[in-house]
């Protein structure tokens, strides 16, 4: 029989799977850069500093677990930044004339989540590619928020409020708790239930996944929404850590968020990756970042060691893929 | 009457440049003319600047009041509008080149080097300091950090634990405050080279329940707050409202072919707790200075 | 089994000969030692199941693959071919079983891609020599098409034609061809035909590589059959049988008559399509399929049949019409098409069918997320398992459900297609030249499992290029002609002679 | 047989509208309103201010033809001008600065190339990673500070004229003319074609798709170079931070233009167009003096219409 004979060819099953084993290099990689680390400066063990690159890299993560999404369906979200910016602007005004926390919060996150949905309903019903759809969102936003702000700060927000951001749990910083939870339900949406599979599905062949009878459109909707969300979410985060913000701040978020989700290992073509990935990714950039100010590295320097980092963490991803596949 | 005078600044982002230009627009209602703000779209562009000159050249205004994003790069810019003949006061940072009516500006040297000093006095000329830089290679930054620099050396009991840069961002502030004070057990005292780094490094410090004195520059609203509340030492001011006015005020007296001063740089103001109340209205509120004032302030 | 030439040829020397070659990828070996010679003049069948190895053979003669064993001689003389480039110095071309066109180049550039004329300014191209160049050799294949024609335009048949023109271009001495007749119709397969009879007398030596027994007898001078990766005999068309050839290739005997358990009496109505008319060129479509039919759609390549299945499916907008499923309307995306139990196996299984970087597992579950887990919560070992069962079920060549699905052979990745919607249970299966690219003992089992779908209960829709199996398989069939229906055929008068009678313009 | 050719439109035609109805209807939109738009000086300016631009968005174009990417542009043209600054501060000689632009531009095109074909690093990683670099060398090499004091020979770069004509624009028409000859009159052209839609097609013609991306890429570091000393010569003087974020511009120009990103499909035309338009459209709001955050918000609903428009025709 021709089944006993392909019986034999097949490779012992190997117990890890393909996504485990990348995410299990990168772990090897950010604790490499742990114990560099470790040995140049005497205060990076500290549970004080651990502590503080979690809390540094959560901000990170938000923006990136959900941008994670888009990428898996192939797409990209440029507009997360600017999104974090009028979010940010928009509940601090609410909690400023309101004085509720919670409806600010409520605000933050819809305004994050309707940018969201707006970029989703141009990728899918406009079919502009998400990559240019989101660059001009990301004008539209960033004029928006600077006509809204007018060059003005908000500052000052209730105590309870800024506990969000800056205030502690037993010990931990309460954003490192966010941090867990949403990396638990990261992880959970992607791996564990069918929308997850379906996100995979139809980065790995939009075309194909329609044609298997999943609701593409709807899908997408959903992945661009989340991303927004999520962006809402750093929003309410940043303004509670910083107790202010101001029409630039997205600026800096974008490409640190595109960063992780890459040195994470989610593929640009949409279809590989994980939450999880994403986590380790946005950990990296920050152990470096944190790395160079405990050694004080020339501010010259520090964009020339992201960028090298950002490509070898691709090659090596890839390299090791290859060599499992 | 009636003269339109287009306003350069540098970005829409940053409140110091939002005060600049309310200046202005005050003073032209005031005197009866118009302003036209022109501010690139990407923060501090030099390429849109320039696009921005050639295009206004077209337009033609009465008068231009000048805020050069980068004070050398700009200078072909001024040098267009000097061919086009169309009169144009420098404001805030000094520009390399080009023929000018008048300049009206502040020193960031003396400004970082006085707020510095009085962090110092406050601190009793010793302690562990740290300086967080803005954008590398801005004039103000590199200014401000010598000031900060220089009077550091006049106090020799202080020791200076770094000088990290926060790219003028709070968040990136708040981050290079946090991770310096992993490797400090004692910072005492925190130079920042703009406001917003200095709130972002004192919410850095309320975080870790760690106490330092930290100054700012510019004198925001939100840096007269926390001075209020405590929490900010001082803040450098650097007066952008009286530059928009005076700027503007230098432009069209010229076009009116009434005297002008040729040179005003704003005495730098420590604003304390001491003396903040001044600076703590409404820009709305604020009153231009008068020709007479502004001959007091600082002419040379 | 390298044993020696197995039969007595014209000519002394071959003019290519490959000697145990062997080549492996991660966790399949695709060819074990195998040897094979062809000589000029000669068209060589090669013949073998999905998988067997056909592909990966052409590929290594042709220098797209290095094999890890083996050796190469050139009328006699040992050579090496490790490049593309050394395999066109010998003669060699190659018509490959996927494209190898460029869609934004115009058909000229596509047909001397590499071998451009030069222009008078060095870098450039003489654009008037390489158009007339281009006209010329789609003048011998007998194909009229203006060559500064951009591909991005042209249908598969068409592509299919420049390929050919591609090949031919090259004045090869060694001619491959992986099933060029797949996409082509009856007009210009009898085209292509004549055409290698002409290459024939030239002294070229081609490779023909086909599922089609037919064509096998038709061609053929000599057939080598792979299994496994191995060379299994080599025989000459006139000593053997089809049957025993089928024999060779799967390794016991198959059933080719395509058993039907023909329904007595229909069951009831199922699909009713009423005057659908489509942007995509088709109009007043009346369609009806019953519960335990196998329902044809027959008609030339470009009579539209593609596009009713796809409007059925809710692939394509309609403008007018209405589709009734099972007893209530359905408009809409193919999501709630495949969610009230329409299945579409769609005519471009890589492009259309499956991810191909996924793996076998993912893709069998994918259509059937919601019916699996209904509580909306994946669960990977429910899914592996149900993948191995239909591996089983289907006789899925793969060295595992993890593996991924694009480095399957092609028949085999249509069986993953196929697989999908039997995990989704679907009550309508809409095939869309299911066999295309299948090997004999798939085709079989394909069709044994379709008729046992339609006998629990569900029904079909076929659309085929291949008249006989329509005939075989069918209960009745519609011949589409230019965009409509031109006509029904019932069981007793499905014969090829009538569906090619509706089907032409003249009938 | 006659096989009737399922469109028989030529391709080009099919995709001007969304961009040049654009244009057009910017153009009579800022003619009917904006005081001095359509006086010579100022279309002269216009042209002139996209003339880097231009030279970016030509080369973006065959780049995303090969469905690739290169985020480092503006970062590597911030190097190169500084290059052009520093040396030919040192040298007194414009021809040795544009010299040593032009090699340090190739050299990240090459490595950008390099890191796409050779290591296989998906385009926007590689070059994410290289933006870094360039932005970081620049910051080194200068310092934090501006270059200034450059020979008065660099700057009549960007002032002077030929026939009338200013400099800059000639060299953004001799740059197109030479880029369209190049992508549809070489062979090489057609291989950029074959390296987006079919890379397979090449192998299997004995071309090596690797040594060619690595030209393309290196025709983009080339013209990062050459935009370079037009950017010096523009300011006259070096600056650290003066090109950042001039990619995501050419991109966009790329993507308003019709170039799609998929499959080899791109037009030169367009993507002129596309930075016309957006060079318009900046110029025009600079003349009617709407506020700042209109014209912010103004580029970004350029994109989202030009390529919405696109969509529509491409469905009907
Ligand atoms: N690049 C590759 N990587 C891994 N496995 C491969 C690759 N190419 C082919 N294979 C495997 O090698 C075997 C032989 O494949 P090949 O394509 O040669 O089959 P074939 O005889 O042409 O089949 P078909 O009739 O379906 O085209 C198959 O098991 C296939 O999965
Ligand atoms: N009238 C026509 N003239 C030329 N080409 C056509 C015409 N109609 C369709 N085509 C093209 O021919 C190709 C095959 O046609 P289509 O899929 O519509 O037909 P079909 O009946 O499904 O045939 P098949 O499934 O056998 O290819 C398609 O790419 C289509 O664009
Ligand atoms: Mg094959
Ligand atoms: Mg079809």
């Amino acid at each position: 029989m021709t089944d006993i004979s392909k019986e034999a060819i097949m490779p012992p099953r190997s117990f890890l799977s393909q996504d485990a084993i990348q995410v299990f290099y990168r772990l090897l990689a950010a604790l490499l850069i742990c114990a560099v680390l470790a040995v140049l400066s005497d205060s990076f063990l500290s549970l004080g500093n651990i502590l503080n690159v979690l809390r540094q890299a959560s901000l990170t993560f938000f923006i990136a677990s959900g941008l994670t999404l888009v990428v898996l369906t192939a797409g990209l979200d440029l507009s997360v930044g600017a999104n974090v910016a009028l979010s940010a602007c928009i509940a601090g005004t609410v909690i400023h004339k309101t004085g509720s926390p919670a409806l600010g919060i409520l605000t933050g996150l819809a305004c994050g989540g309707i940018v969201g949905l707006l970029n989703g309903i141009m990728v899918t019903a406009l079919r502009i590619p998400s990559f240019i759809a989101t660059y001009g969102m990301l004008w539209v936003l960033n004029g928006l928020t600077y006509w809204y702000m007018a060059g003005e700060t908000l500052h000052g927000f209730p105590a309870g409020f800024r506990q969000i951001g800056s205030g502690y749990l037993f010990g931990l910083p309460i954003p490192v708790y966010l941090l867990l939870v949403f990396l638990g339900i990261g992880t959970f949406f992607a791996q564990r239930t069918i929308w997850g599979q379906e996100i995979y599905a139809i980065g790995a062949n939009p075309v194909a996944a329609r044609l298997s009878g999943i609701p593409v459109a709807r899908r997408l909707l959903l992945v661009y929404a989340v991303s927004g969300l999520m962006a809402g979410l750093a929003s309410i985060i940043f303004l509670s850590r910083l107790n202010s913000a101001e029409a630039d701040i997205g600026e800096s978020l974008t490409l640190p968020a595109i960063a992780a989700v890459l040195i994470g290992g989610t593929s640009l073509f949409g279809g590989v990756g994980t939450v999880f990935g994403t986590f380790i990714g946005a950990l990296i950039l920050t152990l470096v970042l944190n790395g160079m100010n405990l050694l004080s590295v020339s501010a010259n320097w520090q964009p020339l060691v992201t960028g090298i980092i950002v490509i070898l963490a691709v090659w090596l991803d890839m390299k090791t893929r290859r060599r499992t596949q | 009457d009636g003269e339109t005078i287009a306003v350069f600044t540098k970005n829409q982002t940053n409140p110091f440049f939002q005060t600049v230009r309310v200046g202005a627009d005050s003073m032209a209602k005031t005197l009866n003319a118009k302003t036209l703000q022109y501010i690139p779209t990407k923060p501090d562009s030099i390429p849109e600047q320039l696009s921005q000159i050639e295009d206004v050249v077209v337009k033609k205004p009465s008068a231009i009041v000048f805020t050069p994003v980068d004070y050398k790069a700009m200078v072909p810019g001024v040098e267009k509008i000097n061919e086009a003949k169309i009169p144009v006061v420098n404001i805030t940072d000094r520009s390399a080149g080009g023929k000018f009516l008048s300049f009206v500006g502040a020193d960031d040297y003396s400004l970082g080097l006085e707020t510095a000093r009085f962090l110092l006095k406050t601190l009793g000329g010793k302690g562990n300091i740290v300086i967080i830089e803005g954008v590398k290679g801005s004039l103000t930054n590199v200014d401000r950090v010598r000031g900060f620099n220089d009077a550091l050396k006049e106090a020799p009991g202080a020791k200076l634990l770094a000088s990290q840069p926060g790219n003028y961002q709070r968040l990136q502030a708040l981050q290079v405050m946090e991770n310096l004070m992993q490797s400090n057990s004692q910072i005492d005292g925190v130079l920042a080279a703009n406001d917003a780094m200095a709130v972002g490094a004192i919410e850095a410090l309320d975080g870790a329940n760690r106490k330092a004195k930290v100054i700012g520059i510019n004198g925001t609203k939100e840096a007269i707050d926390a001075i209020k509340s405590g929490k900010l030492l001082a803040s450098g001011d650097y007066n952008g409202f009286a530059q928009g006015c005076l700027g503007t005020m230098m432009a069209i007296r010229s076009l009116r072919n009434q005297p002008v001063i040729s040179e005003i740089v704003l005495k730098p103001t420590v604003i304390t707790k001491d003396n903040y109340q001044p600076f703590d209205v409404p820009l709305e509120q604020r009153t231009c200075p008068t020709f007479e004032d502004a001959g007091k302030l600082g002419a040379k | 089994m390298s044993d020696a030439l197995p039969i007595e040829v014209s000519s002394p020397t071959p003019l290519l000969e490959l000697r145990g070659i062997s080549k492996e990828f991660p966790g399949v070996k695709a060819l074990d030692d195998v040897s094979f010679a062809v000589y000029p003049g000669e068209v060589h069948m090669l013949l073998g199941e999905n998988g067997a190895g056909k592909s990966s053979l052409m590929k290594v003669l042709c220098g797209a693959y290095g094999a890890d064993a083996g050796e190469f001689f050139y009328k006699g003389e040992k050579v090496a071919i490790t490049s593309t480039a050394d395999a066109q110095k010998l003669g060699i071309a190659v018509i490959f079983q996927e494209f190898s066109l460029v869609p934004y180049l115009d058909i000229a550039q596509n047909i001397f891609l590499g071998r451009e004329p030069k222009g008078r300014i060095p870098g450039t191209i003489d654009r008037r020599k390489i158009l007339a160049d281009a006209k010329r050799v789609l003048d011998t294949i007998g194909f009229d098409i203006d060559p500064s024609t951009t591909v991005d335009k042209l249908g598969v048949a068409q592509q299919q034609m420049v390929e050919i023109a591609k090949a031919i271009s090259q004045d090869a001495r060694i001619l491959v061809m992986d099933e060029p007749t797949a996409a082509l119709s009856d007009r210009e397969t009898e085209l292509l035909f004549a055409l290698i009879a002409r290459l024939k007398a030239d002294g070229v030596a081609i490779v023909y590589i086909s599922h089609r027994m037919a064509e096998v007898f038709a061609l053929g001078d000599r057939i080598t059959v792979l299994r496994d990766g191995r060379r299994i005999d080599g025989v000459r068309p006139a000593d053997v049988t089809p049957d025993q050839l089928v024999r060779m290739m799967v390794g016991r005997n198959v059933d080719m008559t395509y058993p039907r358990h023909f329904a007595d009496k229909p069951g009831e109505l199922l699909l009713e399509v009423k005057g659908l008319t489509a942007p995509t060129g088709i109009s007043d479509i009346n369609i009806e399929v019953r519960r335990g039919e196998i329902v044809g759609l027959c008609g030339l390549v470009g009579s539209g049949r593609s596009e009713v299945a796809r409007a059925i499916f809710g692939a394509d907008p309609m403008t007018s019409g209405e589709i009734i499923f099972d007893g209530k309307s359905i408009s809409g995306e193919p999501d709630l098409a495949a969610r009230r139990g329409i299945a579409l196996i769609p005519e471009s299984r890589k492009s259309e069918g499956l991810a191909l970087l996924r793996s076998v597992s993912d893709n069998l579950v994918v259509s059937a997320l919601r019916k699996l887990f209904p509580s909306g919560l994946f669960d990977q070992r429910r899914a592996q398992r149900t993948a191995d069962g239909l591996i089983r079920q289907l006789r899925i060549a793969t060295p595992s459900a993890r593996q991924t699905v694009g480095l399957l052979s092609g028949g085999n990745q249509q069986k993953v297609v196929i697989g999908k919607w039997l995990a989704a249970g679907s009550k309508l299966f809409i095939f869309d030249e299911p066999t295309r690219g299948i090997d004999i003992g798939a085709k079989s089992e394909i069709f044994a499992l379709i008729d046992r779908l339609v006998a629990d209960g569900a029904a079909a829709l076929m659309i085929s290029s291949e008249q006989i199996e329509i005939c075989h398989v069918c209960d009745r069939a519609y011949v589409m002609r230019e965009g409509r229906i031109a006509g029904h055929l019932t069981r007793n008068e499905l014969t090829e002679e009538n569906i090619v009678r509706l089907g032409m313009h003249h009938a | 047989m006659r096989e009737a050719a399922v469109a028989s439109e030529p391709n080009p035609l099919q995709r001007i509208p969304g961009v040049a109805i654009v244009l057009v209807l910017l153009i009579a939109l800022f003619g009917a309103i904006a005081p001095g738009f359509l006086s010579v000086a100022n279309l002269s300016n216009v042209l002139v201010q996209s003339t880097i631009l231009t030279m970016l968005a030509l080369p973006m174009t065959l780049i995303i033809m090969t469905e690739g990417l290169d985020l480092s542009m503006g970062a590597v043209l911030t190097l190169t001008s500084l290059c052009v600054a520093i040396v030919s501060l040192a040298t007194k000689s414009m021809l040795l600065g544009l010299g040593a632009g032009l090699l340090v531009g190739v050299a990240f095109g090459t490595v950008n190339g390099w890191l796409v074909a050779i290591l296989g690093i998906p385009p926007f990683v590689a070059t994410l990673g290289t933006l870094g670099m360039a932005q970081g060398l620049s910051l080194i090499v200068s310092d934090g500070q501006s270059v200034v004091g450059i020979p008065h020979s660099v700057r009549d770069i960007y002032s002077a004229t030929l026939v009338g004509i200013p400099v800059p624009i000639v060299m953004a028409l001799v740059t197109y003319a030479a880029f369209h000859g190049l992508l549809y009159h070489t062979r090489f052209g057609t291989y950029i074609f074959a390296l987006g839609g079919n890379r397979e097609a090449l192998r299997y013609a004995g071309l090596s798709p690797n040594r060619l991306l690595i030209a393309v890429y290196a025709i983009g570091g080339a013209m990062a170079g050459i935009a370079g000393l037009l950017m010096t010569a523009r300011m006259n003087s070096g600056h650290p931070t003066a090109g950042l974020g001039l990619e995501f511009d050419a991109i966009a120009a790329v993507a308003v233009g019709g170039t799609s990103f998929e499959r080899g499909n791109g037009w030169l035309l367009g993507t002129l167009l596309g930075v016309l338009s957006v060079g318009v459209l900046r110029n025009g709001l600079n003349l009617i003096s709407l506020p700042s955050s209109v014209q912010v918000a103004s580029v970004g609903v350029l994109v989202i219409v030009a390529l919405f428009l696109d969509g529509l025709r491409s469905r009907a």
